[in-house]
């Protein structure tokens, strides 16, 4: 213990780089450790696509016809649903404190954080979503379809959310709250991600949802970050 | 290399009190600042106030003679943050929550082994930190601290879940820190005694 | 009477008209309230301090 | 020029404009808008396609725009508060939302009564502009509905300045992917863009005046009451509220 303070700040800091592995890695890791909280909304998202022929009956047309639609809405609501935990948790045990005050740029360990969550909520959707697309008698090569733009939407919602998770960390009346921020963005997603998967189910060019998706996770992927950056300063003071 | 933390002018407003206004100070390498005052009275505001974490109405915070809005990072990079909130993950070891820490923040070259051997809690590494007591956790919070190796500590009531040998060797350590040329910001409501330079600002 | 009728469109032009009105007329009111609301409270809070003064 | 700006923005002297300024654009409005609504309503002929339920859009493109505008006005006055820290910028945030959520609530009502009698339904699901119009209305609730849930008024104006400018780049995105989606559904545009003769232009022209008029002076209202209420700590309102002629 003997050794004085050499350090000037920022020599042996690591770099962003490493902010950004090492939130994945911590949200992994504790994501492995409660799998509750992954399991619950794909849970969810099974019974929403449940419960919609039970609604409006069991008739294969209609099952094909409204398919790719019912997957879509399950999962922009599944990930609504686990969105609401982003940081939460942080924010209550003072994590959210430490990376406020870390010296590594706060976008980048978000981007890790939201990183993660796509990997223990979107990414998981994605490989569930063939089964339940099965039971709605859709055919193999649509659900490659549907894969893909349930891959790049996911994307999209993880990120766009964590704005709104940002927004309403630390809100008594935060859960409600979210889903009246989020939807309205997460609609255009939506629209590109059902009607392209509608489309290849009709034998149409479905591309233009595909490249617009893409272009839509690129563009959050590079602003959503700085947005939720902000937001958590704001919510944390 | 010495270092100079100093706010000049610092008004806050939260709501509908002001809880500080017009507040000075300065704080050179190897010595102590303690934020006075009881419970309530915006201690905790003025202390994140000058960590960055609050938006201040007026005045700002130096640090090296450059507001920290010019090199956040540079500040951020300098100091370690210990509060009431720990910030460590109840669901993950003792080891796993350290380790997350040191990719963010430059670490000392010290052995981790004998800062937990000093802080009491080598036995407790491979246990879920929920599975800890208040005390214990805090001591971790503390070994986090130690095992960053920068010149700036912020403690925030660093003495609430300590028993007495625990405030002991807290103050035990601020006293190391400074004379080693560190420097340390203290908020507490307590009287504190630290045998090194110690300045006091009181909040009504 | 052919004023009122429009054409047969009636129901819908002045419908929306009325709407209008009413909405324009609905914003300004509770804009007023609120001016008015806000303004009572801060007064009735100076005239307190200044009596306590 | 700067300086002047500064000097504007300072919360008592735009109290003193505006209460000078608001009659001033609320009476004249209210006059554009009266003998639009007559030139709209009586003057113009008929539309030799839509018959007299033209008529409507004399109410219903201004009230669209409106919308636009004081979604437009909140985002960047945000923004602006944001980024300068003029806090005055916030106020007007604040005072543009309700009113602008209302004209959003007006548009959308009048474009659907005008849809009844042209598209023979009361709602189209494949019009992008009328999709935006629900879209900014959904917009408006979450901003006004965050702003309440904070109660600390300096943080609800920043995260609420967030929310409002990340909502702006939305409602573009979501006016061309519902622009592509009836594309796929309609196969035709259901609006169609007639070009409209002068005498039936100027009466719009008017009304677009006048109710921009009118929501000025709704506006300087609200953002007067918004200065009042987050100054009201301050000498100045103390001694205008005070002082026997009072300020409202």
């Amino acid at each position: 213990m003997n050794q004085t303070i050499s350090n000037e700040g920022q020599r042996d800091i690591p770099g962003m780089f490493a902010g950004l592995a090492a939130t994945t890695k911590r949200d992994l890791l504790l994501a492995w450790k409660r799998p509750g909280d992954v399991l619950n909304p794909l849970f969810f998202f099974a019974m929403v696509c449940t419960l919609f022929p039970l609604a409006v009956g069991p008739s294969a047309e209609q099952l094909e016809f409204s398919g790719p639609g019912v997957l879509w809405v399950a999962a922009l609501l599944a990930t609504l649903l686990s969105l609401n935990a982003l940081f939460i948790s942080d924010f209550e045990d003072g994590s959210l404190d430490q990376f406020l005050v870390s010296p590594q740029p706060l976008p980048m360990l978000v981007l890790g954080k939201t990183l993660a969550h796509w990997l223990t909520s979107g990414l998981p959707l994605v490989f569930v979503s063939p089964i339940l697309a099965i039971t709605y008698r859709m055919p193999l090569s649509v659900v490659g379809v549907m894969m893909l733009t349930l891959a790049l939407g996911t994307i999209s919602l993880s990120l766009l959310g964590s704005i709104g998770a940002a927004l309403t960390v630390g809100l008594h009346r935060g859960t409600a709250l979210l889903s009246l921020l989020i939807l309205p963005l997460a609609m255009p997603i939506m629209i590109l991600g059902a009607n392209a998967v509608s489309l290849a189910a009709t034998n149409d060019i479905y591309s233009t949802g595909i490249w617009a998706l893409g272009a839509y996770a690129i563009a959050s992927l590079s602003l959503a970050p700085y947005a939720t950056a902000a937001a958590l300063r704001i919510s944390n003071e | 290399m010495t270092h100079k933390l100093s706010g000049d002018n610092l008004t806050l407003i939260r709501g509908e009190r002001c809880l500080f206004q017009e507040l000075s100070f300065a704080l050179e390498s190897g010595s102590l600042l303690i934020l006075e005052g009881r419970n309530g009275c915006g201690k905790t505001s003025l202390i994140r106030a000058i960590a960055g974490m609050l938006s201040l109405e007026e005045g700002t915070v130096y640090w090296d003679d450059v507001p920290v809005e010019r090199v956040r990072q540079t500040f951020h990079g300098s100091l370690v943050w210990l509060a009431h909130r720990t910030g460590l993950k109840g669901d993950l070891t003792l080891v796993e929550n350290l380790g997350f820490e040191r990719l963010l923040r430059a670490h000392s070259s010290q052995d981790p082994e004998e800062v937990y051997e000093r802080l009491g809690i080598s036995r407790l590494k491979k246990l879920v930190l929920r599975s800890l007591s208040a005390g214990q956790q805090r001591r971790v919070a503390l070994a986090r601290m130690l095992l960053s190796n920068v010149p700036l500590w912020f403690m925030d009531e660093p003495f609430t879940n300590l028993d007495r040998e625990g405030r002991v060797l807290v103050m035990e350590l601020v006293e190391e820190h400074c004379s080693r040329g560190g420097m340390c910001v203290m908020a507490a409501h307590q009287d504190v005694e630290i045998n090194v330079p110690t300045t006091r600002v009181k909040i009504q | 009477m052919d004023a009122l009728s429009m054409g047969g469109y009636g129901a819908y032009v002045w419908s929306c008209y009325g709407l209008t009105f009413v909405i324009v007329v609905f914003l300004n009111w509770r804009g007023r309230l609120r001016q008015k609301r806000i303004y009572r409270e801060i007064e009735v809070r100076l005239k307190a301090l200044e009596d306590r003064e | 020029m700067w300086k002047w700006f500064h000097q504007l923005a300072s919360p008592p002297h735009f109290y003193r404009i505006s209460l000078i300024l608001a009659p001033w654009l609320g009476i004249s409005g209210l006059i554009l808008v009266a003998y639009g609504t007559w030139q709209g309503l009586f003057v113009v002929p008929m539309d030799y396609q839509q018959g007299d339920a033209f008529r409507i859009i004399y109410v219903h493109v201004p009230s669209a725009y409106l919308s636009m505008m004081a979604y437009m006005i909140m985002a960047t006055s945000g923004a602006i508060g944001l980024i300068w820290r003029i806090k005055l910028s916030h106020a007007v945030a604040a005072a543009a939302a309700p009113i602008g959520a209302g004209f959003t609530f007006l548009a959308l009502c009048t474009g659907s009564i005008w849809g009844r009698p042209m598209w023979g339904t009361w709602w189209e699901w494949g019009d992008p502009r009328m999709m935006s119009e629900l879209i900014l209305l959904f917009l408006y609730f979450g901003y006004m509905a965050l702003r309440s849930s904070i109660d600390d008024t300096t943080k609800a104006d920043k995260a609420s300045a967030v929310l409002a400018l990340v909502g702006i780049v939305n409602v573009v995105i979501v006016h061309f992917s519902v622009e592509w989606w009836s594309s796929l559904h309609q196969g035709q545009t259901v609006f169609k863009k007639g070009t409209m003769d002068a005498d039936m232009r100027i009466p719009l022209f008017i009304m677009l005046i006048g109710f921009t008029l009118l929501f000025g002076s709704m506006l300087l209202r609200r953002i007067r009451t918004e200065v009042l209420y987050r100054e009201r700590r301050t000498r100045w309102v103390r001694e205008m509220i005070l002082s026997p002629g009072g300020g409202a």
